[in-house]
């Protein structure tokens, strides 16, 4: 990824400790059984992939200097680069690609995340040492992007044998730094890894990375970790609460930027199967007699972008166009809900049909709700009171969500689904992908539509980007005119950082890469 | 130790075998009773397929009847296993074993601060002039009715975020230490100096104290020598109550202060259904209980030789 | 007999009896108009507490929002005062739930024998042994965070103190001197019980419990603070000061002024506890009641 | 005579002596309380001067005064104070402090003087370390020694106990012990004896006896006449913070001039007090009406009772008679009370039986039961207990003559009438017992005892708790009411003087068991018993005298001194 626009043209120095505060860790290491994206962050200095993807999508060659796709789209040989070695002094090889991505599969690895970026994987086939040849059941275009994300990154064969108690603490990789320790509530240290020499094609520069020594601490609490920003503990932050920007801009010597993570934005999902959203007109009331640009506006300090679309502008196959398929017009709705016959009015005001109230229950877990999207739900909530919709928020906790998933026992639900590309939408909005009864599946809208599954399905049996980009500007059209989902912000990953740091950069996944970042020592 | 103190002690080491039991089984019911499966605690928001959901049920032998899980799980705590944290994806006394030490760290220093600003305060204002006492009393009155976390929160904002006097975050050394021991002090210090200038009050009007001073006994001398003993015995007796506080505490200043520890383990664990976790803080939480109140039944009686024979 | 009694509020209350008329005064005015405000929150301000203006967030206190407004733009005076009803419910329900149950088993144990007594002091204990909060946390993953549930849960831990109080209460007034009196009167048993017994027991445990409403506020704030009790957008003291935390550097009268309203409130609750105590217990509470 | 003649001697000689101790014009004022108004005396070398005095006459407050102890919130003026040759008035902490090292005090309320957390002998050797009166290491054993000096057996083995493990008597003495540690020039002891029972109260006298007459000034204050009359040389009567009469001993027992202390003397009971009244003025002119003894109304057939290990009643058999008063005596721990209980049916005997009126308490239950209960009642020990904490003057009557089976409408004339008849107000029908006197206390307790209209009354050391004045009223009180309404009484007392002056049969008990019974005169005159021998010894009268004599050889006090 490209450098931050800090002080350009100043001379790298060598050496040095950066020291970095997230805002959240994962409990578990193994980006390819970890269910939370934060795993990126922490292992991508560690984790080189197959295949890298630059600022403007485009997949470039990493670990595999090349590759073939099979006619029928299911099958991918990838050459393999020479000479890598993983810090542990195993070469990598055809048999390392296949070790990782039957470890992602494997039930025992429970992969929560990884596995789901390649449903349809079936095998991969040592052909020689520099040759692995991957087979899929059925065509699946996003492989590429999917193999450019640390959760498909390649660790160490032997690392991945001492079993998940290992990495669920440890990961060694080829990467240009090396774990020295993870403690969990303290972080992760890194160390240079001296022999490094094999960036993906384009990178700032070659060779080792820059610093010496890497500190990520975990630091959950947002003012404390800003806290420790400005009182000097860490020389940079991210995840900074947009509620700070504008004081750390102002403060001296700090600088903030941010960066769009790709994917799915952060939406919230109407249940289009049962309840009151099942009318179409119900839910395009709710999306368009609420007023959420100038919600997240406002709550988010313009950090946050309010979105238009189920997925983020800096998506590969992103529609720019449909910005104004959903405007703001409180009458509209109205008149909407109306025509819906929800025209009685009780005496909290809300809107009844036939004596029933319009009541939402919302599938909201708190307890893991981040970017103050309770603060978020609570301004919908009273939004949508206004509107005449009875907002309720279902008492979901971790271990009950699933279960109401499954069920469809809700009226909305609200997540961010981040990927790589806009294949997103497939998981979003494909019928197949409606939670089933083991409560697996990402279309939590439960949407189904013949002319939306065919959209989808040809994406997959086309590698070319416009054909793709095409498709998936259709889909992202019929979805919003539906209100089959409400876009609501766009997640930026927001990076503060102190005078010592320069030049922390952006992985394509909106984290921050330390690969050419270096300290100024003061 | 004479007979009686034995078989006292020995009692009370059977009902605390009792009670720890009782801890063990409550929390592992309680838990179970707990709507939503555990594989689904386990799974969380993620999408996972049936093969790996599968996979969990049977690794932690979640299909097996409750009472099995509860059996084995009793086995093992008596073989000092307390199991494997689902979240965490490591032994639970590890995970215990590593947030203990800050939070013990913690909770000392917190405890020794509140001492020292409790038996200070006390020694100084007891029986003084009505303007002293009355002053005294109101501090202690607002200490005890501020929530410590908001003390916590206002703290760390004067001073470090504004003054930048300490640390944001813990972890390293004193100076990291020092706020939080400060918020969880506050509260408890300002109830103990009440407790001890209560006791060392009703002392000083005891006849024997008179005694002592018409033995030509100076005050300093009379509060240290004779009223201090006197004033400790209640905040002896509270020992119990503020082990329970110092957890509560610790959860809330651990949170507010961003501290690695107890509290936020427990936090995670009850908040991601992680059972072993949670039980495993449980027990460790009942064992210190126990394991303080019998100290203090040993200790009461050096304290107070009129519970040698009585109790 | 006393020293069952004690618990660490009380005894600060009792303190209370060293403190100037004037400020108990003071302490019962603020008290009254608190729960004035529970009652009738509508007297107190016109706004509606999860009624947000986006464009007026974060504005600091003014004549127009004499508390400021919080990240939604709610006016935060009216949200303190719609919360003095939340918290207080909260805090005097779990205590008169508390109460009512920790009397019946305590009078079960201190009358019924010697059996009933062990069983349920046993389960006193073990429900005591268990860190206060980690009860908490245990019932509320049972039930869920809540309101509701949030006062199950610090009902549960404090119930077993009451047990213990009404035991102790019971035993020592069936062996007083004044019973005995009344046996040898030849009064039937039913009034020695109501006349004597009950009465001699209650107060104290009436006065406990006023004192304690302050520390069950004080938990019930702490679990809310903690994500565990009322739920958004409810505007309860202790939730406020939790999402104002995040804003703290920036508005610091969203986590103020919840902050101030619990300190206020179980203070004055402290202080006309420890009035109340010297009115109907007339002894001091620190047990040294030698009335020559 | 001799033991007597050469106390006032060795007074005589003294009196050259220049005071130790001299206050001339003593106020002393709390607030709105004037304890003390004027008092002047001084204490001499080799002297002892007694203050006697009903309870609030100011008597502790004036001992407190000599060390600048008076307590907090008190004014003290006064135009002379000199302790020890100095001018106290000007005195600051650190001077007091000097002067205290002087001076030994041992404080009224003995039992709960010494530090209940350390050892007994570590208050002993407290003085000597801070006055540095012995060399550090010697200070040991000086500790025993002086515990010897004061006759506490087994010495070195007490010094390491603690206050709860020593019986009243050797607190006492250890806290004399420490009071004479740095061997003061003027030791004072505020009510030594009070709570110790007679054979104690003895031996105490006899030590403090010896100080004297090792020439130690000593200011003994006490409220019983009798103890003061065997040791003190001069007496100080007090009374509202005033001394109505001072002079030698025998000269204010022997003819006093006050009458004031005329009232204290006569209100002392004994052998000389039997059918006169003992309160000034009488409560009616002309003697106590004689009493006609009726049929039995209470009987104990061999009662027994033991608590755990301890046999706390072995054996017990009497009868009781209308109109007639059975006095039961005995020292601490005898087994009165238990009696009592027993008879009252409020414990169940393990053997033998109580019959009222000749049925046992066995065969009742219920409400019948209850209805014999009002035939027998109990006049306690500490009213103030057997009151219920909530209850006004007004309910405790109330609900008594509810058992009374009195009418609702009836109950406020009945209270009053029993209010007048046991002297009190009829304002106190409002008063809470707490707010209450210690003899109104018991008036109350009586008139609540009346109010089911009793035939026997069951009374626990019914006075033991009040002064000699109040004491005389109250027992008047029970001889009046007994000759109008004809009750008969058990009368509960370990004081011989009170039982000899009530009584009409008296029981001697000893560790539960009679030891001797018999009608009252023969007791005191002929005891066969050897423990009644003891208890006689050991009485306290004001026929100086005879007690130089007795104390002289006290066989408890050898016996106790020499093992
Ligand atoms: N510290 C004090 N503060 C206020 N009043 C006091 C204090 N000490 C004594 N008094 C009052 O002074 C009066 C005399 O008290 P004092 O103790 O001298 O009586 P006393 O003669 O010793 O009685 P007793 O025989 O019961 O000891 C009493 O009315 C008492 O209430
Ligand atoms: N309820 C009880 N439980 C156990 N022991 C008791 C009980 N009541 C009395 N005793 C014991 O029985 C013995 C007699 O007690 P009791 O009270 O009758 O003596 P007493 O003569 O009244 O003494 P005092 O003169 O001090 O009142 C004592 O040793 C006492 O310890
Ligand atoms: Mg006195
Ligand atoms: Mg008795």
């Amino acid at each position: 990824g490209g450098g931050t626009a800090q002080d350009r043209g100043a001379t790298p120095v060598l050496g040095g400790t950066l020291r970095f505060a997230v805002h959240a860790e994962p409990s578990n290491l193994d980006p390819h059984a970890s269910p939370s994206d934060v795993t990126g962050l922490l292992t991508r200095p560690v984790l080189d992939s197959l295949v890298a993807m630059d600022g403007a999508g485009r997949i470039r060659p990493w670990l595999a200097e090349s590759w073939k796709v099979s006619a029928d789209h299911r099958t991918y040989t990838f050459t393999l680069r020479d000479g890598v070695r993983f810090s542990d002094g195993t070469p990598f090889d055809a048999a390392a690609v296949k070790a990782n991505l039957d470890h992602v599969v494997d039930p025992r690895t429970k992969s929560a995340l990884a596995a789901g970026l390649i449903p349809s994987y079936r095998e991969t086939e040592v052909v020689d040492a520099r040759t692995a040849r991957v087979e899929l059941s059925r065509p699946h275009s996003p492989l590429l992007s999917a193999l450019s994300t640390p959760y498909l990154g390649m660790q160490s064969p032997a690392a991945l044998k001492k079993g998940p108690e290992f990495l669920a603490r440890q990961i060694v990789g080829s990467g240009p730094f090396v774990m020295e320790s993870f403690v969990p509530r303290q972080g992760a240290v890194y160390h240079r890894n001296p022999n490094y020499a094999w960036p993906p094609q384009g990178a700032a520069h070659t060779g080792a990375a820059r610093l010496e020594r890497l500190q990520i601490r975990t630091i959950p609490e947002d003012s404390v970790r800003v806290g420790a920003l400005t009182s000097g503990q860490v020389d940079a932050i991210g995840g900074v609460p947009p509620v700070n920007v504008e004081q750390l801009r102002a403060g001296s010597g700090l600088k903030v930027d941010s960066r769009q993570a790709p994917g799915g934005t952060y939406n919230y999902y109407p249940n289009t199967a049962s309840g009151p959203f099942t009318d179409v007109r119900v839910r395009q009331a709710f999306g368009s007699g609420i007023d959420f640009a100038t919600i997240v506006e406002k709550l988010y300090f313009g950090v946050y972008e309010p979105s238009s679309s189920p997925v983020a502008p800096g998506t590969a196959g992103y529609a720019p166009d449909i910005g104004d398929l959903r405007r703001y017009d409180p009458q509209a709705a109205a008149a909407l809900l109306d025509q819906a016959g929800w025209t009685g009015r009780d005496p909290q005001g809300y809107r009844t049909k036939d004596g029933r109230r319009l009541t939402i229950r919302w599938m909201f877990v708190k307890s893991i709700a981040r970017e103050q999207r309770d603060v978020l739900a609570e301004q919908v909530q009273a939004a949508a009171r206004k509107l005449g919709f009875e907002v309720r928020f279902l008492d979901v906790t971790l271990s009950t969500y699933a279960g109401v998933a499954a069920r469809g026992d809700y009226d909305l639900a609200d997540f961010s689904w981040q990927r790589v590309d806009a294949d997103a939408l497939r998981d979003l909005f494909h019928s197949a992908n409606v939670p089933a009864a083991d409560g697996a599946g990402s279309n939590a809208a439960r949407y189904s539509d013949p002319q939306v599954d065919a959209w989808l399905d040809r994406t997959l049996r086309t590698e070319d980007p416009a054909e793709r980009a095409e498709l998936y500007a259709d889909v992202q059209r019929k979805v919003i005119q539906d209100a089959a989902v409400f876009p609501v912000y766009s997640p930026a990953y927001v990076l503060a950082v102190g005078e010592r740091a320069r030049d922390i950069g952006w992985e394509q996944q909106a984290y921050p890469s330390f690969y050419g970042a270096w300290v100024r020592e003061r | 130790m004479t007979a009686t103190t034995r078989r006292r002690l020995l009692t009370r080491l059977a009902t605390s075998l009792v009670v720890i039991w009782g801890a063990i089984t409550v929390s592992f019911c309680a838990l179970h009773l707990t709507p939503g499966d555990v594989e689904d605690a386990i799974v969380g928001t993620s999408i996972v397929t049936p093969q790996v959901r599968a996979q969990i049920v049977a690794e932690y032998g979640l299909d097996r009847p409750l009472v099995a899980q509860y059996g084995s799980y009793l086995g093992r705590v008596l073989r000092g296993d307390l199991g494997h944290s689902y979240q965490r994806h490591e032994p639970v006394v590890t995970a215990i074993a590593s947030q203990l030490g800050p939070s013990l760290l913690l909770a000392v220093t917190g405890m020794g601060l509140a001492l020292i600003l409790a038996t200070a305060t006390a020694l100084l204002t007891a029986g003084r002039s009505r303007w002293v006492r009355g002053l005294a009393s109101g501090a202690e009155l607002v200490g005890t009715s501020v929530p410590m976390f908001w003390v916590g929160i206002l703290l760390l904002t004067v001073f470090s975020f504004q003054l930048g006097w300490f640390p944001a975050v813990g972890g390293d050394g004193l100076t990291g230490l020092l706020l939080p021991a400060v918020s969880m002090a506050l509260p408890v210090a300002a109830l103990l100096s009440q407790v001890m200038r209560e006791g060392l009050e009703r002392v000083l009007h005891e006849p024997f104290v008179l005694t002592a001073r018409a033995r030509g006994m100076g005050d300093t001398a009379v509060r240290l020598r004779h009223a201090l003993r006197h004033a400790l015995l209640p905040v002896v007796t509270l020992a119990g109550w503020l082990f329970g506080l110092m957890l509560g505490a610790m959860v809330v200043i651990e949170k507010v202060f961003s501290r690695e520890g107890l509290g936020g383990l427990m936090l995670d664990a009850v908040a991601g259904k992680d059972l072993p976790v949670v039980m495993g803080v449980v027990l460790i939480s009942a064992f210190v209980y126990v394991v303080v109140n019998v100290a203090l039944d040993l200790l009461y009686p050096l304290i107070d030789p009129r519970l040698q024979e009585e109790r | 007999m006393t020293h069952a009694i004690d618990t660490p509020r009380r005894r600060i209350a009792g303190a209370a009896l060293s403190r100037p008329r004037l400020g108990r005064w003071c302490a019962a005015l603020v008290l009254a108009l608190i729960v004035l405000t529970a009652i009738a929150p509508g007297l107190f301000t016109s706004g509606v507490p999860h009624e947000a203006d986006p464009l007026a967030a974060l504005r600091a206190p003014s004549g127009a929002h004499p508390f400021g407004t919080d990240a939604i733009g709610r006016d935060v005076f009216t949200r303190v005062v719609y919360g003095a009803r939340h918290s207080l419910v909260a805090a005097v329900g779990a205590t008169v739930l508390a109460v009512t149950a920790g009397t019946l088993l305590g009078l079960v144990a201190g009358l019924a024998g010697r059996i009933a007594d062990e069983i349920i002091m046993r389960l006193a204990d073990i429900t005591l042994s268990l860190p206060t909060l980690l009860l908490a946390l245990l019932v509320l993953t049972i039930t869920g965070p809540g309101t509701l549930n949030s006062i199950y849960a610090i009902a549960l831990y404090t119930a077993p103190g009451y047990a213990r109080l009404v035991r102790v209460q019971s035993m020592v007034i069936r062996r007083s001197g004044y019973v005995e009196a009344a046996t040898a009167l030849g009064l039937t048993r039913a009034r020695i019980v109501v006349r004597h017994i009950v009465p001699n027991a209650f107060i104290p445990l009436l006065v406990l419990a006023t004192i304690e409403v302050g520390t069950a506020l004080v938990a019930s704030s702490s679990l809310s603070f903690l994500g565990l009790g009322a739920r958004p957008p409810a505007p309860e003291w202790g939730a406020m000061l939790a999402g104002g935390r995040d804003y703290f550097s920036v508005a610091w009268w969203i986590a103020v002024f919840p902050g101030a309203a619990i300190t206020l409130t179980v203070l004055s609750i402290t202080v006309v506890g420890g009035a109340l105590q010297r009115r109907l217990e007339g002894l001091d509470p620190s047990g040294g009641g030698r009335n020559r | 005579m001799t033991g007597h003649d050469g106390l006032a001697s060795e007074a005589g000689i003294d009196a050259a002596d220049d005071p130790v101790a001299e206050v001339k014009d003593l106020f002393v004022t709390f607030r709105t309380v004037a304890a003390v108004r004027g008092v002047s005396f001084t204490v001499r070398r080799g002297e002892c001067v007694a203050i006697v005095g009903e309870s609030g006459s100011g008597k502790s407050v004036t001992a407190r005064t000599l060390f600048g102890l008076t307590g907090d919130g008190a004014r003290v003026d006064t135009t002379v104070l000199r302790i020890c040759g100095q001018d106290a008035r000007t005195f600051g902490e650190r001077q007091w402090r000097a002067v205290r090292a002087r001076l030994g005090y041992v404080l009224q309320d003995a039992l709960v003087s010494l530090d209940p957390l350390r050892p007994v002998g570590k208050e002993i050797a407290e003085p000597l370390r801070l006055h540095g009166m012995v060399p550090r290491a010697q200070v040991a054993a000086r500790t025993v020694e002086l515990l010897r000096e004061v006759g506490v057996p087994e010495p070195d083995a007490r010094a390491a106990q603690y206050p709860h493990q020593l019986s009243g008597g050797l607190r006492q003495r250890a806290l004399i012990a420490s009071a004479i540690a740095c061997d003061p020039e003027l030791l004072v002891a505020d009510e030594p004896t009070t709570a110790l029972d007679v054979s104690v109260q003895a031996q105490i006298l006899r030590l403090l006896d010896e100080r004297r007459r090792a020439r130690t000034a000593m200011l003994l204050i006490c409220h019983d006449l009798a103890v003061v009359a065997r040791i003190a040389d001069r007496l100080l009567v007090m009374k509202d913070g005033r001394f109505v009469e001072e002079g030698p001993t025998e000269r204010v027992l022997g003819a006093p001039s006050h009458p004031y202390t005329q009232a204290l003397l006569t209100a002392i009971p004994g052998r000389r007090t039997r059918g006169v009244w003992l309160s000034v003025p009488p409560p009616s002119a002309g003697p106590p009406a004689a009493r006609r003894e009726g049929k039995v109304v209470l009987e104990a057939r061999g009662l027994v009772k033991r608590f755990g290990a301890r046999l706390a009643v072995d054996g017990v058999s009497f009868h009781l008679r209308e109109g007639q008063t059975l006095g039961l005596v005995g020292e601490s721990g005898s087994g009165k009370t238990t009696i009592a209980r027993l008879v009252l049916g409020l414990v169940a005997p393990d053997r033998g039986a109580a019959l009222i009126d000749g049925t046992s308490w066995t065969e009742l239950r219920g409400r019948r039961r209850r209805d014999v209960r009002r035939h027998i009642q109990l006049v306690p020990q500490d009213p103030l207990s057997s009151f219920d904490p909530r209850s006004d003057v007004r309910r405790i009557l109330y609900e008594a003559l509810l058992v009374g089976g009195v009418p609702r409408a009836r109950r406020r004339d009945r209270a009053l009438e029993l209010l007048e008849q046991v002297g009190l107000d009829t304002a106190v029908l409002n008063r809470h017992p707490a707010r209450l006197s210690g003899g109104q206390r018991q008036r109350v307790a009586i008139a609540r005892a009346l109010a089911p209209g009793p035939r026997v009354l069951v009374c626990d050391e019914p006075v033991s708790a009040l002064d000699v004045s109040v004491q005389a009223q109250v027992l008047d009180l029970l001889v009046r009411l007994q000759a109008e309404n004809g009750l008969a009484y058990l009368f509960i007392s370990h004081h011989l003087g009170v039982i000899h002056h009530m009584s009409d049969h008296v029981m001697v008990l000893k560790d539960g068991r009679v030891v001797e019974s018999g009608e009252v005169g023969r007791i005191f005159t002929a005891p066969r018993a050897d423990h009644t021998r003891e208890l006689l010894a050991a009485i306290p009268t004001t026929h100086v005298a005879a007690d130089a004599h007795v104390l002289g050889h006290d066989p408890s006090f050898t016996k106790e001194a020499t093992s």
